[in-house]
C-alpha cells in the first residue's frame, strides 16, 4: 500500500446517549476501497459522515494527508466527494442545470459536452430537459451519481450508492468506481446489496451489532 | 471569486425563474397586505395618510420575512446545502451569493411597488421619492440579516414562525429609521440624518451578515 | 385640434386612460399571437424530425 | 359561447374556434371603430363633470367584462370538475388573463377617472377595493396554474380554486352595505347619480357599442389562446398530427 | 367517525407538543406584527385607538396564515399525506381533524392574547369583549379556508408565499365584518349584525372547507 | 388460481407527454405474489400509484371485486396496505406511536403489546422510545414495514421494500410476505434485488425499456 493519505485515529462516535463506535483506527492510501459492513443503525452513515467532516466525532482524529481535515476544510473538500442517502439535488433544475451548478462551484471548469457525455453514460439522454423533481427514483440517482464523472476528486465517499439503481446501472457503477481506484483514486462505500467490488487494494471494515447492551464494540477491519 | 458569487445569484435566480409565479408572488404579498389596512382599518383618508409609511415599511418587512424562510429551507431539504458546504469555496461567500439573489428576486420589486401604494394611501411628489429611498436602502438590509435567522432556524419544525421571531427584532432599527424617514419629509423636516443612519446600517450588514450566516449554516447542518 | 386634444384640462386622464388601455389590448393580442407562432414552430419541428427519424 | 358545448371533444372544437374567433375579431375591430368615434365625435360634452366623463366610456364596459369574464370562466371550471371534459378546464385557464386585463384597465381608468372628479387616486370605498380583491382572485388563479407543472394537475387545481373565489364574490358584494353604513359613504354615490340623471341615450348607445367591442375582443383572444392550449396539451394526439401535416403539405 | 376525528387531532396535537415552541411562535409574531405598528406609526394614542381594531384583526389573519404553511406540508413531505389519502375514513374527516388542531394551536392563544394586546392601542371594556368575541368567530373561518389554500399549494416551490396570495383574499370579508364589528360597538352602534354574519360565515365553512381542502389534496398528492 | 379479485384491464398512464404503458391487463386472486420487473423510469411506481389510487389513469379500468376502485375508495382502502419510497412516517413521533397513529385510522382495534410486538419482530426494541427522525435509514424503513403485521390489509403494494434493509432485515421481510401470500394474501411488489419471492402463484410483470423512442411497448405479462 502507499502512503496512507486518509487516516483515522482512535475514533469515537456519539449519538443522543448511544455510543456507536470507539477506538476505530485505520487508514487508506491512494489507489484503494474500503468497504464498510454491518447492519442497520450500528454507525456506518454516522462514520461517513465524520469523515466527510458533517458531523462532529467525539474524540479521535480524521487525517487527510497529515493534517486534521477540520484544519484544513478547503483543501480536504476540493479532494472529496460525498454522495449520501440525500440526492443532493435540485428538484426543480433539470439534471444538465444540477450538473453545472456543481461544477462551476467545485471550481472544475467543465463544458457543456463533458456534462451532457456524464448524463448520457448514465441514460439519461432522455431526460435532460425534464426537472429532477419528475425523475424515477432510480433517474434521480443517476443524476446524482452522474457527479462522479465531472470532478476531480481523490476521494469519494458513497453512502449505499446502489439504491433505486437496476441491474445496468449497478454494473455500470462498479465499472465507474473500479476505474477511479485504478486510476489512484481512494472509495468508502457502504451496501447492504451482493455487489461485487473487488478491486485494488480492498479493505472491509464491520461495525457491529446495533444492541442496546452491547455499546463499545471493538471494530474490526480486516486486510484483504 | 468573483465567479462563485456570479454562479450563485445564477442559481438561484435560474431557479427563482423556473417558477416565474415566485418573483410576482411576493410582490403580490406586499400589495395585499398594505391594501389589508384600510380593509380593516377603515377608509378615512387623513387617518391612511398618516399611517402609511408605517404600514408599507411593515408590510415590506413582513413580505421580505416570509420570502425568507425559503432562502436555504429548500437546498436543507435536497440535500443541496450539505454540498455546498464541501465546495471548496468560503460559504460566506456562497451565503452572500444566495442573499443577493434573495433581495433580487424580493426586495427590489418591492421598492418598484412602492411609489404605487404610496398613491393609494394618497402621499404625493417627495413622500413617495423618500418612501422608495428608504427602501432601496432598507430592503438589502432586511435579506442580510434575515439570511442569518433563516440559517438558524434551518430544519427545525415551525421555521416559518420561529425565524421571524428571531429576525423582527433585528429589522425593529430598520423600521424605525425608514418609516421615520418618510414622516420627517412629508413633516417638512429633512431625513438626511436618517439616510445617512440607514446607509451606515446597510455597510455593516453586508460586512457582518454573511459571515454571521455562514457560521449558522454549519451549525444547522451536523 | 390642440383643444380638443387637451379636453378641457382633462386631456391626461383621457388620454392616459384611453392609451393604456390600447396599449394593453394590443400587447395581449401580440402576445396571444406570438405564442401560438411559436407553438406551431415547435410542433412542426417535432413532426420534421420524426419524419426523419422514420425514413433515416 | 353555450353552444360550443356540444363540441367538448378539443379535436372537434379547434378548427370551430379558428373560424369563431376570426369572425369574433373582426366584429370587436368594427364595432371598436364605431364606438371610438361615437366616444369622441357624437356624444356630447357632459354639462357636470364636461369632458372627463369621456373615461366611462373605456371605464365601465372594463369594470363589467371583468366581473362577467369570472363568472364565466368559474362556470367553465365547474364544468370541468363535474363532466372531467378537458376542454373547459382550457377554456377556464384561456380566459384569466383577459379577465385581468380588464380589472386592470377597470382600476386604472378608474383612477385616472378619480383624480380630476374626487380629488384623489384612490380612495378605499367598498367598490374599488372589491375590484381590486377581483385582480388578486384573477392573479392567484393565474399564479397557481403556472406553479403546477403537471398540465392536468394544474387545470385540475386552479379549477378548485376558481370555484371557492367565485363563492367569495356576492360576499364581498353584500360587504358593500356593511360597509358603507360604518363609513360615511365616499362620493361615489353622488356621482352616479350625476352620471344617471345626464346620461342621454346617445351616451347610453356608445357605451353599448363599446361593451359588446370589449366582448367580442375577449371571446375572441379566448378563442384564440385556447387553441395554442389545445395543441400544447394535446401535442401528442393524432388529430393534431394530421393538422399539421395537412398545414406543412 | 369521532374516533377518526380525535385520533387526527390528538395525533396533531401531540406533534405539535413535541416542538412546544410552535405553539408560542405563532402568539410571538403576532404580538411583535401588533407592537411594529405603533413603532412603523408613531406615539399619537388617539390615532393608535383608531387603528386598534384593523391592527390587531390583520395580525391575526397574519399569524393564523403563516403557520397555514405547514398544515399539510409536513405530512407531504414525509410520505403521510399519502398514507392518510389510503386510510379507509372520510378524507374531508381527516382534513376537518387537521384543521381542528391547528385552530387549537395557532387560533385559539391569539383569542386569547388579543385583549392585552387591545389594552395597549387603549382599547377598554367592550370593545375588548367584541375584540376577542369576532376573533373567536373568526379565527376558525381562517384555519378552515386557510387549509384550502394550504392544499392547493402543497409541493409547490413558493408555497409560503403563494398560499397567502390564495388565501388572503378569501379572508377579507372576515376581515370587514370582525373589525367593522369592534369599530362599530367603539362608535356605540350595534354589532349584533356584524356577529350574526361571522357566525354564518363559520358555519357555511365549517360545511364546505373540508370538502374542498380534500378534493384539493387529492389533486396535489398525485 | 382463485377468481380474480383485482383486475387491471387496458390500463395507460401519461406522465407529462411520455406513455409509459398501455394496453395493460392483468388480474390477480388470492393468495398470489405480482413482481414488476423494469428497469430504472419504465414506470413501475406510476403503476403502483395507479392502483393505489394514488395516480389517475389515462384510461383503462382498475377494478376490485368486479367494481372499479374510484367508485369504492372506502372500501378498497380497508383491503389496501400501500407502502412508497417515502416512508409516511413522522419523523417527530416515535416508532409507536407512527404505528399506534396508523392502526387507529385504519379502524383496527389493536393492543399496545400486539405494536410492541411488531417492532420487536423488527428488530426495533431498543429503540421505540427514540423519534424516528435520529434513527438510521434501515431502521426507519424497518418501522415503516411493521405495518404489514399490524393492519389486517388483503393487497399489499410494496414498492422497492428491500431497500436500505440489511441482510437479516431482507430475510424477515421475505418471510412476512411469505405468510401473508400463504393466508390468502395478495402482494404487489417490485425490487431491482435479487431476492428470492418463490412463493404461491407467482407472477411477473415486465415493463419496457425506458426509451424516448419506443413510448408504447406492449408490456409481457407471465404466468410463472
Ligand atoms: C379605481 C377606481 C375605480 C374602480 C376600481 C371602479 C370600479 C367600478 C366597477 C367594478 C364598476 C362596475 C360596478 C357595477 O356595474 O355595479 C364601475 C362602474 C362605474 N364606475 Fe367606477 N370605479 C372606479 C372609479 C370611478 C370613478 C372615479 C367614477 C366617476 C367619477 C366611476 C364611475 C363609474 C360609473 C358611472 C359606473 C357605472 C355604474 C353603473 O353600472 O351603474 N368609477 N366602476
Ligand atoms: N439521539 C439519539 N439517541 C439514541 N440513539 C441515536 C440517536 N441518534 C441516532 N441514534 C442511533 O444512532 C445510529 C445511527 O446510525 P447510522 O445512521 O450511522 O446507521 P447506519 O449504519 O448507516 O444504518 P443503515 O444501514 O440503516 O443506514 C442508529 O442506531 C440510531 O438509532
Ligand atoms: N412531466 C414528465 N414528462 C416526461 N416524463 C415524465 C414526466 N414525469 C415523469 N416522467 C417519466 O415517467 C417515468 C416515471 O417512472 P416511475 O417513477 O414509475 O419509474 P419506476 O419504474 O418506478 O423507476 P425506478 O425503478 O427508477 O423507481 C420516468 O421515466 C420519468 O422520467
Ligand atoms: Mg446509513
Ligand atoms: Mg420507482
Amino acid at each position: 500500500m502507499d502512503k496512507a493519505l486518509l487516516e483515522i485515529r482512535e475514533l469515537e462516535c456519539v449519538r443522543g446517549d448511544k455510543q456507536l463506535f470507539k477506538g476505530l483506527s485505520f487508514s487508506l492510501g491512494a489507489g484503494s476501497l474500503l468497504h464498510v459492513h454491518g447492519p442497520n443503525g450500528s454507525g456506518k452513515t454516522t462514520l461517513l459522515r465524520a469523515i466527510a467532516g458533517l458531523v462532529l466525532q467525539e474524540s479521535g482524529e480524521i487525517c487527510w494527508n497529515g493534517e486534521q481535515i477540520s484544519r484544513q476544510k478547503d483543501e480536504f473538500n476540493r479532494e472529496l466527494l460525498y454522495l449520501g442517502h440525500h440526492y443532493g439535488l435540485k428538484f426543480e433544475l433539470t439534471g444538465y442545470e444540477n450538473l453545472k451548478v456543481f461544477a462551476n462551484l467545485s471550481g472544475s471548469d467543465i463544458s457543456e459536452h463533458e456534462v451532457e457525455a456524464a448524463l448520457m453514460r448514465f441514460g439519461l439522454a432522455h431526460c435532460v430537459e425534464l426537472p429532477v423533481k419528475v425523475l424515477s427514483q432510480g433517474q434521480k440517482r443517476r443524476v446524482a451519481l452522474a457527479r462522479l464523472l465531472l470532478q476531480p476528486s481523490k476521494l469519494w465517499i458513497l453512502d449505499e450508492p446502489f439504491v433505486a439503481l437496476d441491474a445496468a446501472a449497478v454494473e455500470l457503477l462498479l465499472d465507474v468506481i473500479k476505474a477511479h481506484v485504478a486510476a489512484g483514486g481512494m472509495v468508502i462505500l457502504t451496501t447492504h446489496q451482493e455487489v461485487a467490488v473487488e478491486v485494488g487494494s480492498l479493505q472491509h471494515l464491520h461495525l457491529g451489532q446495533a444492541q442496546p447492551a452491547q455499546t463499545s464494540q471493538a471494530a474490526v477491519a480486516e486486510q484483504h | 471569486m468573483l465567479a462563485t458569487l456570479r454562479c450563485m445569484v445564477m442559481r438561484d435566480l435560474t431557479l427563482a425563474m423556473r417558477h416565474r409565479s415566485d418573483v410576482l408572488t411576493t410582490v403580490f404579498f406586499f400589495i395585499i397586505v398594505v391594501s389589508l389596512f384600510p380593509l380593516g382599518v377603515g377608509p378615512e383618508a387623513a387617518l391612511l395618510k398618516e399611517m402609511a409609511a408605517g404600514v408599507v415599511w411593515v408590510a415590506a418587512l413582513l413580505a421580505s420575512m416570509l420570502s425568507l424562510t425559503r432562502l436555504f429551507a429548500d437546498d436543507y431539504n435536497d440535500g443541496t446545502l450539505e454540498q455546498l458546504l464541501l465546495v471548496p469555496q468560503p460559504l460566506s461567500l456562497i451565503v452572500l451569493g444566495k442573499v443577493l439573489a434573495h433581495w433580487i428576486i424580493s426586495g427590489l420589486p418591492l421598492v418598484v411597488m412602492s411609489p404605487l401604494l404610496g398613491l393609494q394611501f394618497g402621499l404625493e411628489g417627495d413622500e413617495l421619492m423618500m418612501l422608495m429611498v428608504t427602501l432601496l436602502l432598507g430592503t438589502p438590509v432586511l435579506s442580510l440579516l434575515g439570511a442569518i435567522g433563516a440559517a438558524l432556524t434551518l430544519g427545525l419544525r415551525g421555521g416559518g414562525v420561529l425565524v421571524s421571531l428571531l429576525v423582527l427584532p433585528l429589522y425593529i432599527p430598520v423600521l424605525i429609521f425608514g418609516a421615520g424617514a418618510v414622516t420627517a419629509s412629508a413633516a417638512g423636516m429633512g431625513a438626511d440624518g436618517h439616510l445617512s443612519l440607514m446607509g451606515a446600517i446597510l455597510l455593516l450588514a453586508l460586512v457582518l451578515a454573511p459571515w454571521a450566516s455562514a457560521a449558522a449554516l454549519r451549525i444547522s447542518v451536523e | 385640434m390642440s383643444e380638443w386634444l387637451a379636453m378641457g384640462g382633462h386631456g391626461l386622464y383621457i388620454w392616459g386612460s384611453y392609451a393604456v388601455t390600447a396599449l394593453f389590448m394590443i400587447v395581449e393580442v401580440i402576445l396571444v399571437v406570438r405564442r401560438r407562432r411559436s407553438l406551431m414552430q415547435r410542433l412542426g419541428r417535432m413532426i420534421r424530425m420524426k419524419d426523419s427519424e422514420v425514413s433515416g | 359561447m353555450f353552444n360550443l358545448f356540444k363540441y367538448a371533444s378539443p379535436a372537434s372544437f379547434y378548427p370551430l374556434a379558428g373560424r369563431l374567433a376570426m369572425g369574433f375579431g373582426i366584429a370587436s375591430v368594427i364595432l371598436l371603430v364605431i364606438g371610438l368615434y361615437m366616444s369622441f365625435f357624437v356624444a356630447p360634452t357632459d354639462y357636470k363633470q364636461g369632458e372627463g366623463y369621456r373615461i366611462m366610456f373605456i371605464h365601465v364596459p372594463a369594470a363589467w367584462m371583468s366581473m362577467l369574464i369570472y363568472v364565466v370562466m368559474a362556470c367553465w371550471a365547474a364544468a370541468g370538475m363535474i363532466w372531467h371534459t378537458r376542454l373547459s378546464s382550457m377554456m377556464a385557464s384561456s380566459l384569466a388573463p383577459t379577465g385581468a386585463m380588464f380589472t386592470f384597465i377597470a382600476l386604472w381608468t378608474g383612477a385616472l377617472w378619480g383624480k380630476p372628479m374626487w380629488g384623489a387616486w384612490w380612495v378605499w370605498d367598498a367598490r374599488l377595493t372589491s375590484e381590486l380583491i377581483l385582480l388578486f382572485l384573477y392573479v392567484g388563479f393565474m399564479a397557481l396554474e403556472s406553479a403546477i407543472d403537471d398540465p392536468r394537475r394544474a387545470a385540475r387545481a386552479s379549477g378548485l380554486l376558481a370555484l371557492v373565489g367565485v363563492i367569495n364574490v356576492p360576499i364581498i358584494y353584500y360587504s358593500v352595505q356593511w360597509w358603507n353604513t360604518l363609513h360615511q359613504g365616499s362620493s361615489i354615490k353622488v356621482v352616479d347619480g350625476g352620471v344617471e340623471t345626464s346620461m342621454s341615450e346617445i351616451m347610453v348607445w356608445t357605451l353599448l357599442v363599446m361593451t359588446f367591442a370589449c366582448w367580442f375582443y375577449t371571446i375572441a383572444v379566448a378563442l384564440t389562446r385556447v387553441r395554442s392550449i389545445i395543441l400544447e396539451r394535446e401535442s401528442g394526439a393524432s388529430w393534431v398530427k394530421a393538422l399539421l401535416q395537412e398545414r406543412k403539405s
